[in-house]
């Protein structure tokens, strides 16, 4: 399986950077307490840590960075980055206010601690190995500029190669403007590579998390063959704000929430952090038995009531 | 409930049977069958039917795509489930996931459980009628191998819209009919109150529509399926497993050529429903080229 | 070319059944002067004939036989037409109050002057060839029996092989009861032979008219390429009667009408029976020059503004 | 606005311009460019959005599915239009008539005019995002030639949804962007006034984006068109029917090894698109497996 062996063989060999390299804007404050922002409780900070950052009271899911996802999603040490090496350009030579896009590109590398907003690699989930695509927030707000869109794409082209089903993690603010139109276009890139990861019959499942909006929304993350979210997440196309600005409107209880979306028949299924790992485990295992089974090998036998009751 | 053992069921009794509150519905048959089952939610335009369910399953070491009407257990639950009635998007849903299964090659499972689509005000604005004739569409031309089981009511195009199937069986207590014995006693006799006596004509249990050709298999309910669900569900998990391994032995899902048989298949299949025949003297005339 | 030799061979060869020919329960009374039903008006009956049954007033479409809209919309002379020797049978031996159902068939064959619900054959519009299935609701209410659904399939088929696009021009009040599960089923027979004329990427064309529902409206009818409809006909899945009764809620305005599901997205046009040929000449048309164009001849050439304006 | 011809207009200049209520919209193009178009309404499951229009035309002895946004020329019909933004029900509309043109083989033509599709209540409700993706998936697949021309705003992901194309060409005077030079503004200068400056930076004119190698053509503009409609719309037909016939000729629409050829380049196009380095030191790293 050649396909395979350079899916694994992409990696840069190197354990994951841990929380503790991450030197700027930390979601927790390093105190022993933190304040649940939706239902105002205090919380041991230790505990938090230990529910995977989920409020023990409200069920409220603080925002995770990419690499605590990673860690709390994959087996232990199975996790092998890829395409460290890319980095972004300012081909526009943007200005704004604040100044060049190059500089601030250099300035959020430095405070968040990472190279870009999406980190790709291999892992295996309870033992199934699947290609990974986490955005992080904390990286101008996970927005989809080139090298978002590229590391993306060569995820997606090296599942496609090895036959092996892709977790897209999602989260964005919206566009980088920066980068103007070619980050525009990324939204047709990444989406061009998923018709080709479609049209060889591997799965795309994707996750949507607070905040999902803009082109993250209206591209990849929303065709993917299963969308699940987290809890409560805000998931969109345009922002409440704008919305509110440009109707006049009110916005309704628990506008682009989560449980919105799933009312609205948008997504397949709303996954609490604490479950996710499982249920991305079990939906590897039936993906990976129809590929069993479409080649021409049905292990089961008939027991009758071997069911779940 | 236990006349079965000793004097025939006549067609009302099976109606009534069929829509017994106890028989149990997909979930149960899903909770039952299926050792890991994950439910797929919406139809990714409009909204999500609770009343027409789909998801895949690991079905006896097979992953298949379930679909299923779904009934309530009790009125809350029945108000929730709209009685089974789907609405457009529960079709849509279910078209969605038929895509799915085709996409992933996976064998599609229908159990088939409704009084009928829902006819409303927002269901005729979401186009009723398009969005059944759209599932029929894509189940027509699926390239995997299907299997429908019509576990209770059979009622109109909102069962068939998930029953253009390779197999079709029905529990022995089942019914499936073109409109409800209540509907067309009301029409044909101006009188609902005739149903049990349009129930009876209009050949709407299991053991009439095998003997018309339109189903292949009964799956017997020796108790019946109110009473003793899990026996019931039991059998039909056996019946559908068997058709199953048949059609995946005789279509193997990963040869194109198979799966062009396994369509041609379906096609004649339904191709051939129907009763007619053909003047003779008509025959002739067109042949010499005159009028009879 | 032998697929179209035998579009045309299978035709009967004798001309079509005219209007003098329908001996039961004409729409429009052989009186000089017609009442309109929507408007009210006292309408000249020969102006009617001339307009093809629109009121000329409030533009009301009253409802044609199948002939009728035959002889409206084809060149004169080319309707041939097919299956003329099939026959209802009475496979469950139906009974209900009014006795046997193959009495009733052979009653209705009298009263109406057909042989079933459905009329098939090949013709031109235009010069344009196509296969045609044009629903009589003046047949048992144009319900859908085993007949229907053969010679419908049987048109479809000759399409495919003929490479000839279908017009289907549709009625229904409903299922044919007196058939039982074998009437549900033409809705899969007919769905499942526009799915391989489809596949043969030969163009279906539906015209909805006055009043269209049940097992037509959720089949092979509203899965045309194009559908359209004629103003003001009703069409639905449940009839309005139905639906009040079980919602008990009063119906709005317009339900169900042409214009109506235009507004829902359900349908492609509204034409009106004036324009209904020209409209089909045009579609035809562009469905010939794709035709063409995609077996790698473009005949036009660019000539600035040799647009319609 | 005949400043065209003595200096050259900067980004905020076209902005106007690309916005100019005079300015010609699809179905002006439509009247001019073909002596037959059927338009195709409706998404066959909620709607019709008349902000987004589509039917068959005639182009040039060409049979070609035309996607346009539609602004309105009055206030009055820009209501009915919606401004050109279009709502889900326009998206799924444009997906049902490029898949209709993949039936029937027809290329795909698209005249992108939009500030960008609707942000509001219902379109959220209804799965703006969705809408758009399915689009963008449906399109990057498509086994026909497609030719897109920015005509006047193309405004976000609500113009790019019609935009994966084979060819994009642009009007001298249309602009193509990320998000409207006001949001770029007031999101990073926190300054709506700053909008012009947001222009110049973001690189939305036609020149610019040739030069970023994002498009493949302008089309001149000598009079800019609201000014002189007929002679920018024939000059937008003769370069859209030229693209067309290079691309007929060089992908027959009969030879499924040309449709996927054409598929394969469409991909390797938008695949290709971004500015990024890969840093030589981690390179050197990974190769001898250490980190720099
Ligand atoms: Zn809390
Ligand atoms: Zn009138």
């Amino acid at each position: 399986m050649p396909a395979m062996r350079e899916f694994l063989s992409r990696r840069g060999k190197f354990r994951p950077k841990g929380r503790e390299d991450e030197t700027g804007a930390p979601q927790i404050p390093d105190d022993l307490w933190t304040k649940c922002p939706s239902c105002g409780d205090i919380i041991y900070t230790k505990e938090l840590e230990r529910s995977g950052q989920v409020c023990p009271k409200c069920d409220h899911h603080f925002r995770l960075r990419a690499r605590e996802r990673i860690e709390l999603l994959t087996d232990e040490d199975s996790f092998y980055e890829w395409d460290i090496a890319l980095r972004g350009q300012d081909p526009l030579r943007f200005v704004d206010g604040g100044g060049s896009y190059a500089k601030k590109l250099e300035q959020t590398r430095e405070k968040s601690g990472e190279d870009e907003a999406l980190i790709t690699g291999s892992a295996t989930i309870a033992g199934h190995r699947c290609a990974l695509a986490v955005a992080d927030f904390g990286f101008l707000g996970a927005s989809m500029g080139s090298v978002f869109g590229e590391k993306l794409v060569r995820a997606i082209e090296r599942a496609a190669d090895a036959r092996v089903p892709i977790i897209t993690m999602n989260a964005s603010g919206g566009a980088r403007m920066h980068e103007g139109l070619l980050s525009l276009m990324q939204m047709a890139k990444t989406v061009a590579a998923l018709a080709r990861l479609g049209d060889a019959g591997v799965p795309h499942v994707a996750v949507l998390t607070d905040p999902c909006y803009g082109g993250v929304t209206a591209s990849y993350a929303t065709v993917a063959d299963i969308v699940m979210a987290e809890p409560g997440a805000l998931i969109g196309f345009a922002g409440p704000r704008v919305i509110e600005q440009i109707t006049k409107q009110k916005l309704p209880e628990g506008f682009q929430t989560a449980e919105f979306l799933l009312a609205h028949g948008m997504i397949d299924m709303i996954v609490p952090r604490a479950e996710l790992r499982e249920r991305l485990a079990d939906i590897l295992a039936l993906y990976q038995l129809a590929e069993t089974v479409s080649h021409g090998s049905i292990v089961g036998t008939r027991e009758v009531g071997a069911g779940r009751d | 409930m236990t006349d079965a053992a000793s004097a025939p069921l006549n067609a009302w009794d099976r109606v009534k049977l069929a829509r017994h509150p106890e028989r149990p519905h997909t979930l149960a048959y899903l909770s039952e069958l299926s050792p890991r089952f994950v439910e797929l939610h919406g139809d990714r335009s409009f909204g999500d039917d609770l009343a027409l369910i789909g998801g895949i399953a690991d079905f006896d070491g097979i992953a298949v795509m379930v679909l299923g009407h779904q009934k309530g257990g009790n009125t809350k639950e029945n108000i929730a489930r709209n009685f089974g009635m789907a609405r457009p998007e529960g079709y849509r849903k279910a078209e969605r996931l038929m895509r799915h299964a085709e996409k992933f090659r996976m064998p599609v499972v229908s159990l088939i459980d409704t009084p009928g689509a829902e006819p409303g005000i927002g269901s005729e604005e979401r186009g009723q009628g398009t969005a059944i004739a759209e599932s029929l569409l894509t189940m027509a031309d699926l390239a995997v191998p299907t299997v429908a089981l019509v576990i209770g009511e059979g009622g109109s195009g909102g069962a068939l819209a998930i029953g253009v199937s390779d197999r079709i069986l029905m529990m022995e207590n089942a019914i499936y009919a073109v409109a409800s014995p209540e509907a067309c006693a009301a029409i044909l006799w101006k009188d609902a109150g005739k149903a049990p006596e349009a129930a009876e004509t209009m050949r709407i249990t299991a053991a009439d529509l095998l003997g018309l050709g339109l189903i292949d298999e009964i799956v017997p309910e020796p108790v019946s399926a109110d009473e003793a669900p899990r026996e019931a569900i039991a059998a039909a998990g056996a019946a559908i497993g068997r058709h199953l391994r048949e059609l995946l032995q005789e279509f193997p899902l990963d040869d194109p050529a198979a799966m062009r048989r396994l369509k041609d298949e379906r096609y004649q299949r339904f191709r051939r429903i129907g009763a007619w025949r053909e003047d003779a003297a008509v025959l002739a005339g067109i042949a010499n080229g005159v009028l009879p």
